[in-house]
């Protein structure tokens, strides 16, 4: 199989697409949530002031090499997932550089950016850098606990580990979906959602309130900016498989700005209303109903 | 509140009540009285909330005074006892094992006052001004227009005149 | 569900005096510092934890960061030039200065403020019960993380603020209750506009009642949590809300009643619990019960006659010698002003005695004890406290 | 934990389709009518008491010399300067002025690079709010300080016709005391004596010693201990 080098311009391409289209769409979802709040909220390109003023900032102080690629971990791991599946499914031009076990290298990259983060706060020898490690890996790493199940289930289900198949057996019609084939997949894949978005009730890893007010206050300046950057792609990126795998995938651009919408939504619509769980609840939270559902997923395949 | 007074200075040597309002009296009390004073206030009559203690500096007299202020909710009656000793080496019994929160207004009086309770808890850390180094602050003879003037600059180009002063040297310069 | 029970077998041990042999270079505890700057404090002060794990084994209130020393300050300003300042000594509900203030004022110079004064006192007072209280629930959801609620206190709060700046002139100082009286009657329409806000207020109530308080996540961090033994209530002289969510009904409003509340209908609002969740809903029930003050008062006031005593000239007034103790019960508990004169144009001394200052000193570091770092911010929020009572 | 208290919070989501109450525009509204805002002085009525300043307790108000104002008798020919960074907008200074020409607007919107800029004269450095209607104004009743001098008694027409007795009947002493005490200790009618020593405003309180105002005209201006102007600045004290 050879390597079809165009595909590269046309990956980063997509990524140009996704990073436009997560600014744009974290800031209407933050609209939507002030809605909720009675107030008007932000004006829509409020984020890009904040991103571009973010990269015009240098910092004056040093911690050490791996508190810099903190960020950068966490962006390539945003990038990396979005690189590795593929986004429009059909589209020749938008199937990134997908490949036969890109499943997998999914799931990793969901982990690597938390991973990344971790060895760099830890470097800043803050101490609450420390507890906000411990909490942020506990509660991701349980959190993906349900979702890998999910996954699994998927995967047995198709029989397959490439998204793109799995996608393509997913087509000609909504029934066709797993949302419809395997619910209990589903619904286990999104308590797990929840838990990733960073939104309450799963939020106390970057709750200022409670604490260890985590990586938003340690970096600053541009290192805030790439972090920023990626939480316009990253979350995007997750979508993406998210869609893939349980909601038939998108065939062309607006199915997919629709269908992330409504993902994004989902979390916000969760968020709004709860305040946060502590680490130990949240765990025992995931333990109690999501993972149950993710063995059950399986068992149904 | 007279009544009391009464049951009182019968068990201690009080001074004179002054009753400022029907629900609310003070009275003087040795130093040496003032635990069984409060014990029995407590315990036996009600008065049961410390509302505050804190202090006034009697300096033409060279005297402080600590007041003790206590409330008995049943009866919706406070008095307040008064203990006066002399300023220098101040030092007074402390009360933080009758009620715990005494201890933060110890911590304060020492601070502000230089009062000293011996055996009160954290008494010595600093419970507002860190790195003070002047003489208690709340004392009657720190000035704070002295500290704030030797410590802080002004504004620049502020200045006033007194109108009294101003119309005088403008109507009659040569001072008739 | 004991699915786990803390390890506390790392816990320091007492030293003779009481304190904790914390050994930091041991490497079993963390130092951490919650405050001074931090959006899970209660305003400018800091608490110094000792954490073991993530549990906390000491915690020290450290204040000072707005000590503007305004006992002191007042004792260099005659009777009058002290009432713009007091209110700064608590910003969320300034009212209660100025009313303690002048009120120990009046009580040692035998001034009678009239009747319509007092009226008009309490009303202001409720008014900044309720703001105090909207500002709070919106603390203590978003303490928790529920942001939403505090969008909409901070709306209900504003309409608050715009009846406050028609009738006062401001919107956080208000400087209306001077000593003798109070400054100006209501203006035209005041009190169909009062009644509009009220019912903003009840309607965005009702929804935070839906949404806070049946609430499946904030019930499960708030009850059983940072609970107030009944019996510390006299020890760490707590009062207000606090000792109310405690099953004891201390209100100075009820116990010694001041300016008009003899001629109102209540009755002081109590829980039992004692933990977070019920000193919430004590003063979520509190502030529907103020809305229903004020519109007793509005019913019942009187809409004529003098708003100030006859005062002698403030310029060179001057009090006789005396002590006097003034309380009111405020949002957070009871608020007092001792006040000693000598004679002389300035106050001798002035002490405030703000409910804050056991609340947030003694009874916080003793219930800080053996909870999760996470739950710091919530049980700080919910005694109530407001630093600048504290170093005034 | 009922299944209301999971679907209860849910309800928050109505607000989506209401309008939001944030003011879009938060710096163009207006405030209300009786607002502390900026100060106005009319300098015509004002006549450089001092008063404003004497009271205002944050030690924020100078008295200046102004150009075009001329020191006359009844005019010290000062005016108030006030320096924002200091004012709280308590509003005693209007309360208490002698002659109600200090005021407030109900502007409150005022940005400047320059900081000092904030130190300004109301009614001699023309400002936009100056012909504002609206805002605080001195109360008309007795509130830090008499303004309005007692009416002495007179003889009944009836009783003067026909006798030699001094009509005006002269004051209390209660009266006395009250209208000594309305004294405010500017010094501009002392300063205009010819003799200060024979005619002093404070006369009427040496001739009864029981009034409180006895010692009042220097113990609110330069009190012995307790300094009135306990934060002002040493130049402009």
């Amino acid at each position: 199989m050879s390597f079809d080098w165009m595909k590269i311009p046309y990956a980063l391409l997509t990524v140009f697409i996704v990073f436009n289209y997560g600014m744009l769409l974290g800031a209407l979802i933050q609209k939507i949530g002030a809605r909720a709040g009675r107030r008007h909220g932000i004006p829509i390109w409020q984020n890009y002031v904040d991103l571009i003023k973010n990269y015009g900032q240098r910092t004056s102080i040093t911690h050490g090499v791996m508190f810099y690629l903190g960020p950068v971990f966490r962006l390539t791991g945003g990038i990396g997932l979005l690189l590795f599946v593929p986004t429009i499914y059909g589209s020749y031009m938008f199937s990134n550089l997908s490949f036969a076990g890109d499943l997998i290298l999914a799931l990793y990259f969901v982990f690597f950016g938390t991973l990344g983060m971790a060895l760099g706060a830890g470097e800043s020898g803050h101490p609450h850098a420390a507890i906000g490690i411990t909490r942020g890996l506990s509660q991701v790493s349980v959190a993906e606990l349900p979702f890998a199940l999910a996954v699994f289930a998927v995967a047995l289900q198709y029989q397959t580990l490439s998204v793109t198949d799995i996608v393509a057996a997913q087509q000609g019609g909504v029934m066709n979906w797993t949302l419809f084939t395997n619910p209990l997949a589903v619904a286990a894949a999104m308590l797990a959602f929840l838990g990733s978005m960073m939104r309450p009730p799963f939020d106390v890893v970057i709750a200022p309130q409670e604490i260890p007010i985590g990586p938003p206050t340690e970096y600053h300046s541009a290192y805030l900016a790439l972090m920023q950057t990626n939480r316009a792609i990253f979350p995007i990126a997750k979508m993406v498989i998210y869609m893939n795998l349980f909601f038939g995938g998108a065939t062309s651009w607006p199915e997919f700005a629709v269908k992330v919408f409504l993902l994004y939504l989902f979390s916000a619509f969760v968020g709004v209303c709860f305040p946060r769980f502590r680490v130990e609840q949240s765990i025992r939270w995931f333990l109690i109903w999501a993972v149950p559902l993710g063995v059950l997923a399986i068992l149904w395949v | 509140m007279r009544a009391l007074h009464i049951r009182l200075q019968h068990l201690f040597p009080l001074g004179e009540l002054t009753e400022q309002r029907p629900d609310l009296g003070f009275v003087t009390v040795p130093a040496a009285y003032l635990r069984p004073t409060l014990l029995h206030l407590r315990d036996r009559e009600g008065y049961t909330h410390l509302v505050l203690l804190t202090a006034v500096d009697w300096l033409e007299e060279d005297l402080f005074q600590l007041t003790y202020l206590l409330s008995n909710r049943s009866t919706g009656c406070d008095i307040g006892l008064r203990v006066k000793f002399p300023r220098q080496a101040a030092h007074m019994e402390s009360i933080h094992d009758l009620w715990p929160t005494a201890a933060t207004y110890q911590r304060e009086l020492r601070e502000m006052f230089g009062i000293d309770f011996p055996g009160s808890p954290r008494l010595h850390e600093e419970f507002i001004l860190e790195g003070w180094n002047d003489i208690p602050p709340y004392r009657r003879d720190f000035d704070t227009l002295k500290y704030a003037r030797a410590n802080y600059n002004d504004r620049p180009g502020r200045e006033t005149h007194d109108p009294e002063q101003h119309m005088k040297q403008q109507l009659y310069p040569d001072g008739a | 569900m004991a699915l786990y029970t803390p390890d506390r077998s790392q816990y320091p041990a007492k030293k003779a005096d009481g304190t904790l042999d914390i050994d930091l270079a041991s490497g079993k505890y963390l130092k951490l510092w919650q405050g001074p700057n931090h959006p899970g404090i209660t305003g400018n002060m800091s608490v110094e934890l000792t954490v073991c794990g993530d549990e906390v084994v000491e915690g020290k209130t450290h204040v000072g960061y707005l000590h503007r020393g305004f006992e002191k300050l007042m004792e260099r300003r005659s009777f009058i030039q002290c009432f713009p300042i007091v209110c700064r000594i608590c910003v969320p509900e300034p009212d209660f200065n100025e009313y303690c203030y002048a009120a120990a004022v009046e009580d040692l110079s035998g001034i009678q403020s009239p009747e319509r004064a007092n009226w008009m006192r309490a009303l202001i007072l409720e008014m900044g019960r309720i703001n105090s209280y909207l500002m709070y629930l919106g603390g203590q959801a978003g303490a928790l993380g529920l942001g939403v609620i505090g969008q909409w206190t901070t709306y209900a709060r504003d309409l608050m603020l715009d009846r406050f700046e028609e009738m006062t002139g401001a919107r956080i100082y208000h400087m209306f209750i001077l000593p003798g009286g109070v400054r100006d009657g209501l203006p035209d329409g005041f009190d169909q506009r009062m009644e509009e806000t009220l019912r903003e207020i009840e309607s965005t109530m009702k929804d935070v009642h839906d949404v806070m308080f049946h609430n499946a996540v904030f019930k499960k961090r708030t009850v059983g949590q940072g609970v107030i033994d009944p019996a510390w209530l006299d020890q760490y002289g707590v009062t207000g809300p606090n000792a109310r969510a405690a099953g004891v009904a201390k209100d100075v409003r009820r116990d010694q009643p001041y300016l008009v509340y003899r001629e109102l209908e209540f009755e002081p609002v109590i829980g039992h619990d004692s933990d977070i969740y019920t000193r919430s809903d004590v003063r979520r029930r509190d502030l529907l019960m103020s809305v229903d003050l004020i519109r007793q008062i509005l019913a019942k006031m009187p809409r004529s006659g003098p708003l100030i005593a006859d005062m002698p000239s403030m310029l060179h007034w001057k009090i006789p010698r005396g002590e006097t103790y003034v309380r009111g019960e405020c949002s957070r508990g009871e608020y007092g002003y001792y006040l000693v004169t000598d004679g002389s144009g300035f106050p001798r001394r002035v002490n405030v005695r703000g409910p804050s200052y056991t609340h947030a000193m003694a009874l916080l570091e003793r219930m800080i004890v053996n909870i999760n770092i996470s739950d710091v911010a919530a049980l700080m929020v919910s005694l109530h406290t407001y630093p600048p009572e504290i170093e005034r | 934990m009922s299944v209301r208290d999971v679907l209860s919070p849910f309800t928050a989501w109505k607000n989506l389709f209401r309008d939001p109450v944030s003011i879009p525009d938060p710096l163009n509204r207006a405030a209300a009518p009786r607002y502390r805002g900026f100060h106005q002085n009319d300098v015509e009525k004002c006549i450089g008491c001092g008063t404003c300043e004497t009271i205002c307790q944050n030690g924020a108000i100078d008295m200046v010399p102004v150009e075009g104002i001329e020191t006359k008798s009844g005019d010290s020919g000062l005016r108030p300067r006030i320096d924002y960074g200091r004012c709280c907008w308590c509003a005693l200074c209007v309360d208490v002025c002698m002659t109600k020409s200090l005021t407030m607007s109900n502007a409150y919107t005022w940005v400047e690079n320059d900081p000092d800029l904030f130190c300004f004269t109301p009614g001699v450095d023309k400002k936009h709010w100056d012909n504002a209607e609206l805002g605080y104004h001195c109360p008309t009743d007795r509130r830090i300080t008499g303004q309005v001098r007692a009416h002495m008694r007179e003889l009944e027409p009836e009783t003067r016709i026909d006798s030699f007795v001094e009509i005006v009947q002269g004051y209390s002493v209660e009266e006395a005391i009250l209208e000594a005490d309305r004294c405010v200790a500017c010094g501009l009618p002392c300063a205009t004596a010819i003799t200060s020593a024979a005619w002093n405003c404070s006369t009427p309180a040496t001739r009864f010693p029981a009034s409180a105002a006895a010692s009042a005209p220097t113990s609110a201006r330069t009190p012995a201990l307790p300094a009135t102007k306990a934060t002002r600045s040493p130049s402009a004290g």
